[in-house]
C-alpha cells in the first residue's frame, strides 16, 4: 500500500513471541538503547505558510495544519509573514516570564523530592506554549488550561505565593487542600479550575464562550489539551459545538509528543498533524512551533481577533516536546532514550527567546544571567514564605473540617451529622 | 390557578424563570423548533427567541459540558437530557465535573445548572426508555437529585432547581406526564384535569427542596416512595384500607431525615417503594437509613418493592414494574411480622 | 467574513424576542408553511470523482469526502469510474431486496397503527444504503446496525417471519420480548445486535473488526450511524481507534438530513460533509449519493476491499433523505415542509434503480408492478403467520418468566430469589 | 507457591491465562512498553508480543467499546483503566453495553471482557485518584464487581473474572498493592513479604467469584469488609480483643448472602465498612439485605463505617479515610446497644 510517509518510522516488534497477528499497533522510533535521530522530522526554516486574514474561510487554513508556523530562526532572526508587532519590552517579559515558571517548575520539583509536597508536574521546555499564549490574549479572557500550562499564571501575575502555597496544601492554600498539587484554581486571573480528569474542560470553554456571545459581550475562552487527551469525548465535543454554534474560542493542542509514557502516535494514528483533527469540523487550523514564543503569540493573536470578531473557533496545534517526566511519579528513561530531549530538533524555547532577543540587540549574556539569578532568588524567598505557612504535613494546615466545605452552596442536613461525628472521633 | 398536565407545568416553570431572568435558557436534542420529544419546551423558542431554547447535537455529554461552562461563567442552563437512559455518556461531566467544580476550586467557580429528564416505565419503552437511574447519581456528592410525582410539585421544585446554587438532576417520571397513575396498567388512563393536583399556581412560586411531602397521615404503616410510586402506594392504601402515612419524598438529596424518622418511629412499619433495579437502588439507601435511625421502634423488616434486577423488558412490561400487587404482598409482610 | 458557502440558506430569527446575542445557532432552511427549493444543493450528473485503487493513501481520498459519488444518473444510464461490475441478476436482485424492505416496512407501521405492536420504524428512502451495502460484503463480514438498516436483513436472507415476530414481542420472537421492536440481533446473518443507545456500536465495531486482524483472519466489520448521532463521544472514539490500529472496518454515516426534528446542520455545523469528519484522523473517506444504489455498492465495495487488504477503515457518507417520519411516535409535519421529501432533488432510491434497470434492457414496468404486487402478498401472508404467534398484547406471549432470563451466563441466587417472589406475586 | 505482592500476583494472572489462552490480551494507557503506571502488566509485552499487550489512546470510553466488540467476536480482553476515577467516560459502554449485550440480544451475543481498576485512597492522590464507585456498579444488572483483598485471591479471582462469560469489573484496592494496610498511615508501611496471604501458587488456580471468605470467626459480632477496610476491620478487632466473624466480600455482585446471613444471625450485631461516600454507597446495599434477613436476630442497628458525603479531599485525606478511630467508634455503638 502506498501509505503515505510517517511523522515517525515503525520499529519491528521487539517480543519474544512470533506475531501472525495482522492487527497493528503504532510504536515510537525509539526507545531506551537506542539513539535517537530526528533527521525525519523537517524543521522548516523559512516555510511558515502564509498568514490569511483571521476572518477568512475556514478552507484557507487546511495547509496550516499540517504545515508549521515559525518566526524565529535558530539564529534568532525573525521571519516571514507571522512576526507580531511587539515591542522589545513585551518580548523581554515574555522571556522573564518563561525563565521565572522555569524557576519555579524546578525548586517545586525538589522540595516534592524532599517530601515538601505530594506531587509536582513541570512545563519545561513548553513554556513557550503558556507565556506566548497569555499575552496574545485579554486577561479576562477565561483560560480552560491543562495541569502544564502554570507559565499563564506567571504571565497574568498570579501570586507565586499562592501558587506555591496551593502546592503546599497548606494554612495559606486558596482551595484549603482539597485538591493535589498543581490543580489551581484562580478566577481573579482568567484561570478556571483545573480538573484531574483529562479532556473535560474542552467542551466547558466552549460552553463559557458561548456564554460569552449569549450575553453579547466580547470575551473569549481559551482551553487546552495535551495530545494524548484529545482521545477523549470531551475533544469532539468541543470540535462539534465550537463548530456549531460558532463559540468564540480557542482550543490549544500542546503536542509534547508524550502522554506519560505513550508516543503522540498513540492518540495520532494514520492522522498527521492534530491540528487537522478540525478541519472536517469546518474550524480553522494552525500548527506552530511551540518551542517558538514569537510564533505562538501570532498564532493565538490571529485566533482571538478571528473569535472575538464573530469567526468561531480555531484548533492550535502547538508542536513541542515535554522535556521531563510526566510528574515527579514518573521516570521517562524507562520508556525512551535518555538524551531524546536533547536531540529533540528544535531547541529550547528560552534560549531561543533569548538568542532573539540579542540578534536583534535588546539582551545579552549577562542580562540573562542576572535575570535566571533574579529568579531563582525570587522563587527561592517565595518558597520560604510559603513553607513557612506550612506544607502537606508539617503545620500549620488546613483544619481538617473544611473538607466539609464547599460541597454544596449551603450545607445539608447530612453532612452537618457527619461533621459532628467526625468531631467526636477526633475527640476519641 | 389553572389546571396543567405535568408536562405544562414543567413548561411554565422555565417559561415563568425565563422570563425573570434573561441568563435562563434552555437546550437539547429536540428543545428548541419542535419542543421536544414529550413536549415540554413546546412554544419556547418562538417565545424566547432561537438563542433561548435550541436544538443540541446528539451528544449527551457535549450538552452538559457546555451547560457546566455555561453556569459557570453566570448563566442558568436548563438542559435537557432526552430519556434518562441516555445520561449515561453525560455521566463523567455530572459527577467528575458539574458536581465536583465547586468543591475543587474552593468555591472559586460553581456550576448551577440543572438536568431534567424523563425517568421510568410503563410506556413499553423496553430497556433504553424506562430506567430509573436515581441511585447512582445519589452517591454523587455536590449534586442534588430531586423527582417531583405532580404537576404542582413539578413546576415549583423546577423553579427552585434552576434558582439553586448547585447542579440539579430533576428526574420526569414519564408515566406521569398527562395524569396520575396507580400501576394498574389495564385501566384506563386519568388526566391531571380535574385533579387537586393539577391545580398550579401561575407565575413563580418555589417548593423547597429537600421537604417531602406527608401524602397521608397514618398510624399503621409508612410508605416512602417518589416519583410514579407514590401513585401505586396511594392506590395500594385505598384497596386495602390502610391507616397509612404516605411520605412522598420528592427530593433524594438533600433527603427530609426528619419526616422520615418522625413517620416510622410512630408507625414502626415501613416500606420502601422505587421502580429501579434493587440492587443498590436509592431503597437500599432509605432502608440504611430508617434501620439507623428508627431502630428500636420497628416491629417488623422493612421491605423494599422494587423492580428486579434485570434490565426493564420490553414485552414483560408490566411483570417488571413493581405494581400493586408486589405492593401488597410487601405491605402484608410488614404488617403481618411481630 | 468570507466564511464559505453553506449547504443551507439561513433563515431570520423566527421569535418574537429581540435576539441582542452573538451566539449563532443554525436552522434548515425551511419549516412548516415555506416552499422548500433546493436548487441550492447541486445534483453532480457527470462529476463523480476518479475513483482510485483502493489501496492509495488516505489523501487521495480527501476530495471524495466534499464530493459525491454517482453511477446512476436520473435517465437511468451509468456512467463514470465508479460502474460497478455487477450483472443484471444482482441489480434484480437489488430491486427486489428494496422493493421487499419497503412493503414490509408499510405493513408494520399499518399495523403499529392498529395496535398490533408498540412502535416501528420505517427506512423508506433509505433502501439503497442497506441493501446496495449489503450485497457488496461478505454475509460473514458483521455489520452494527442502527435501527434504518433493515435492508440488510433482507438482503442476507434473514427470515422475514422471524424479524415481524420479533417486532410482535410475541411468542416466536427470538429475542423472546426483551427488545423493542426493531432492535434486531442475528448473529448467524452477521447481524450485530442492535442497541437502542445511539452511537455505541461504532467503537465496538472497531474492536470487532480489531479482533479480526488480531486472530490474523480477513473479515471486516461495517458499522453505522445515522448523521445525528455522529456527535456523540463514540464517533470519535471509532475514528481515532480505527486510525491507531488500521482496523479493517467501514464506518458509515447515513446522512438521511434529519435527526428526529433536528436538521443535518446541528450536527454538521460548519463543517461541510460528514465523510470529511474523517480526513483530519487519516481515513479514507467517500462521500456517496444514498438514493443510487450501484454507488453504494461500488463504495462499500472499494471500502471492503481496502480494509480486507490491511489498508485500514473507510468513512463513507450516505447522502439520502429520510422519506418518512423518524418513527411511529414521530409527526414530521410538525417540524418540516409537508412536501419535503418529494421536492428531495435525488429521487426514490427504488425509482432509479428500476428505471436504470429498464434503461439497461433488463427489467420493465411490468415486472415491476408484479414484483410489487409479490412482495406485499409475500408480507402479507408472512405477517399473518407472525400474528398466529401473538403480539404484544394478544397471546400467545412470550413467558413473562423469561424476563430473569440472560441477564448472566447463569443465574445468581438473588435472581433466583426474585423469580421465586414473582411467582408468588402471580398466584396472589 | 511464591511470595507474591498484589502487583505481581495481578501480572501473574494475566501472564498465565495469556500463556493458556491465545484468546487474551490486555491494553489500557501506558499499559503496553511501559507495563502500566502501577507496573501490573510489567513484562507482559515483552512476553507476549505487540499485539497482546498495547498502549491505546487516553479514551475510557473506546478502550471499554473496543473490548466488548473483540469480546463479542470470541477474544478474552482484559481492559485497564488507569484509575477508578476516570471510569465514568466509559460508564455508558459498561452500563449500556457490555452489562445489557446478553439479555437485549437474549444471548445470541455476550460481552465477556475483564475491566481492572485501582480504587481508594491512601496514596494522597485527591478528588481524582481515589475514588472507590463500586456501588455505581452493583447497580447494573448484568455486570459482576469483584473487589480481592490480597495476593492471593487477587490472581484466582483474576483469573475466574477472565474465565467468567460475563463481564466482570475487578477492583484493586491501590493501598494495598504493596502490602496489607492497618488504617493507621503514621506506622511504617508493611510488605507483602512472609504474608500468609502473600504465598500465591503458581500457575493456574481460581478463586470462584460469589463466595466470601471468612477471615476470622467469632460470636460477638460481624464486620463485613471488602478491600482495603478487610485489613482495618481486623486491626480494630485485634486492638479491641474483640470475639469478631470477619467476612471479607471479595465478590459484591454475585453477593455471598449466605455467608453474611449465617453471620449476623450468630452475632445479632453487625458493622459495614467501606471507603466510599456513605449515602447510597454499597454499604446501603448491605444494610438493607441484613435487616431484611436477619431482622429478627439483630440485637443493635446496623452500623455502617464510610468515607463523608464529600469528594475525597487531599490534604484532609486521613480524615476523610474511615480509620480505626471511626470503625472502633462504630463496634462501639454496636455492642453498646441492648
Ligand atoms: C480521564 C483521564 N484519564 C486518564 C488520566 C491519567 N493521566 C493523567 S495525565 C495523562 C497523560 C496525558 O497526556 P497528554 O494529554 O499528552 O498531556 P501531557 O501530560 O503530555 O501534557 C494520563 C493518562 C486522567 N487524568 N484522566
Ligand atoms: C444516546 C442516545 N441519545 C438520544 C437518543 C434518542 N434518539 C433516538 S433516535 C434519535 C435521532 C437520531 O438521528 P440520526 O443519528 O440522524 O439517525 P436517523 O434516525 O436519522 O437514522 C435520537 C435523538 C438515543 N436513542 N440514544
Ligand atoms: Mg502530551
Ligand atoms: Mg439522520
Amino acid at each position: 500500500m502506498a501509505k503515505k510517509q510517517s511523522n515517525h518510522a515503525t520499529k519491528p516488534n521487539r517480543s519474544k513471541m512470533p506475531n501472525r497477528s495482522r492487527m497493528h499497533v503504532p510504536e515510537p522510533p525509539f526507545r531506551p538503547g537506542d539513539t535517537p535521530d530526528y533527521s525525519h522530522i523537517s524543521v522548516p526554516a523559512m516555510h511558515s505558510p502564509h498568514r490569511p486574514d483571521p476572518m477568512c474561510d475556514d478552507h484557507e487554513t487546511a495547509e496550516h495544519a499540517l504545515k508549521l508556523i515559525r518566526v524565529m530562526r535558530f539564529n534568532g532572526e525573525a521571519v516571514g509573514e507571522w512576526i507580531p508587532a511587539i515591542d522589545a519590552d513585551l518580548k523581554r517579559r515574555m522571556l522573564t516570564d518563561m525563565v521565572m515558571t522555569r524557576a519555579m517548575d524546578d525548586r517545586m520539583f525538589a522540595m516534592q523530592r524532599q517530601g515538601k509536597m505530594s506531587f509536582y508536574m513541570k512545563s519545561r521546555g513548553e513554556e513557550a506554549v503558556s507565556v506566548g499564549h497569555a499575552h496574545a490574549l485579554r486577561n479576562s479572557d477565561m483560560v480552560f488550561p491543562t495541569y502544564r500550562q502554570q507559565g499563564i499564571l506567571i504571565a497574568r501575575d498570579a501570586s507565586m505565593l499562592e501558587m506555591m502555597n496551593q502546592c503546599l496544601s497548606n494554612s495559606g492554600d486558596p482551595l484549603q487542600g482539597k485538591s493535589i498539587p498543581v490543580l489551581y484554581s484562580f478566577k481573579k486571573h482568567g484561570f478556571f479550575s483545573i480538573s484531574g480528569n483529562l479532556g473535560t474542560q474542552l467542551i466547558q470553554a466552549v460552553g463559557w464562550a458561548m456564554a460569552e456571545a449569549y450575553k453579547n459581550e466580547d470575551g473569549i475562552a481559551s482551553t487546552f489539551t495535551g495530545e494524548g487527551a484529545t482521545a477523549e469525548g470531551d475533544f469532539h465535543y468541543a470540535l462539534n459545538f465550537a463548530s456549531t454554534y460558532r463559540a468564540p474560542c480557542i482550543i490549544n493542542v500542546v503536542n509534547n509528543q508524550w502522554a506519560i509514557s505513550s508516543f503522540q502516535g498513540i492518540a495520532m494514528g494514520e492522522g498527521e498533524s492534530f491540528a487537522a483533527r478540525g478541519t472536517g469540523y469546518g474550524l480553522a487550523t494552525l500548527r506552530v512551533d511551540g518551542n517558538d514564543a514569537l510564533a505562538v503569540y501570532a498564532a493565538t493573536a490571529w485566533a482571538a481577533e478571528r473569535a472575538r470578531k464573530g469567526g468561531g473557533a480555531t484548533v492550535i496545534e502547538h508542536f513541542t516536546y515535554r522535556a521531563e517526566g510526566h510528574s515527579t511519579s514518573d521516570d521517562p528513561s524507562k520508556y525512551r532514550p535518555k538524551n531524546d530531549a536533547d536531540v529533540w530538533p528544535f531547541g529550547d524555547p528560552v534560549e531561543r527567546l533569548k538568542v532573539h532577543l540579542i540578534h536583534i540587540g535588546e539582551w545579552d549574556e549577562e542580562r540573562h544571567e542576572a535575570l535566571s539569578a533574579e529568579a531563582k532568588k525570587t522563587v527561592r524567598e517565595t518558597y520560604k514564605q510559603a513553607e513557612a505557612l506550612g506544607t502537606v504535613d508539617a503545620g500549620p494546615q488546613v483544619d481538617d473540617f473544611t473538607m466539609f466545605e464547599k460541597v454544596y452552596a449551603d450545607d445539608p442536613e447530612l453532612l452537618t451529622e457527619q461533621r459532628e461525628l467526625f468531631r467526636r472521633e477526633l475527640s476519641q | 390557578m389553572t389546571q396543567m398536565s405535568m408536562i405544562e407545568a414543567i413548561r411554565d416553570a422555565m417559561d415563568v424563570c425565563m422570563t425573570r431572568d434573561p441568563n435562563v435558557l434552555t437546550f437539547g436534542e429536540d428543545v428548541g423548533y419542535f419542543g421536544g420529544v414529550f413536549r415540554c419546551t413546546a412554544g419556547l423558542q418562538e417565545k424566547h427567541g432561537l438563542h433561548r431554547c435550541f436544538d443540541t447535537p446528539i451528544s449527551e455529554g457535549g450538552i452538559i459540558g457546555i451547560a457546566i461552562g455555561m453556569a459557570a461563567n453566570g448563566l442558568r442552563p436548563v438542559a435537557e437530557i432526552q430519556f434518562a437512559d441516555y445520561i449515561y455518556p453525560a455521566y463523567d461531566q455530572i459527577a467528575s465535573e458539574a458536581a465536583r467544580l465547586r468543591y475543587r476550586s474552593n468555591g472559586d467557580f460553581s456550576a448551577p445548572l440543572t438536568i431534567r429528564t424523563p425517568v421510568g416505565g410503563g410506556i413499553f419503552g423496553g430497556t433504553t426508555h424506562s430506567q430509573s437511574p436515581e441511585a447512582l447519581f445519589t452517591h454523587i456528592a455536590g449534586l442534588k437529585t430531586i423527582i417531583p410525582s405532580n404537576p404542582y410539585d413539578a413546576k415549583g421544585m423546577l423553579i427552585s432547581a434552576i434558582e439553586s446554587d448547585d447542579p440539579v438532576l430533576f428526574l420526569e417520571p414519564k408515566r406521569l406526564y398527562n395524569g396520575p397513575f396507580d400501576g394498574d396498567h389495564e385501566s384506563p388512563s386519568v388526566s391531571w384535569k380535574g385533579h387537586p393536583l393539577g391545580e398550579v399556581p401561575e407565575g413563580h412560586y418555589t417548593v423547597p427542596l429537600g421537604q417531602a411531602r406527608q401524602i397521608r397521615e397514618g398510624r399503621q404503616i409508612t410508605m416512602i416512595a417518589y416519583g410514579t410510586m407514590v401513585w401505586v402506594a396511594e392506590a395500594v392504601a385505598d384497596a386495602m384500607g390502610l391507616d397509612a402515612d404516605i411520605i412522598d419524598l420528592r427530593s433524594l438529596v438533600p433527603l427530609d431525615l426528619g419526616a422520615i424518622e418522625a413517620s416510622v418511629k410512630k408507625t414502626g412499619r415501613c416500606v420502601i417503594l422505587h421502580e429501579a433495579t434493587r440492587t443498590s437502588g436509592f431503597g437500599a439507601e432509605l432502608s440504611a437509613q430508617v434501620q439507623e435511625r428508627c431502630f428500636y421502634h420497628l416491629e417488623a423488616p422493612i421491605q423494599r418493592v422494587t423492580g428486579w434486577d434485570t434490565p426493564y423488558p420490553h414485552a414483560q412490561e408490566w411483570a417488571y414494574f413493581p405494581g400493586p400487587k408486589r405492593v401488597r404482598a410487601a405491605v402484608e409482610l410488614a404488617l403481618k411480622a411481630a
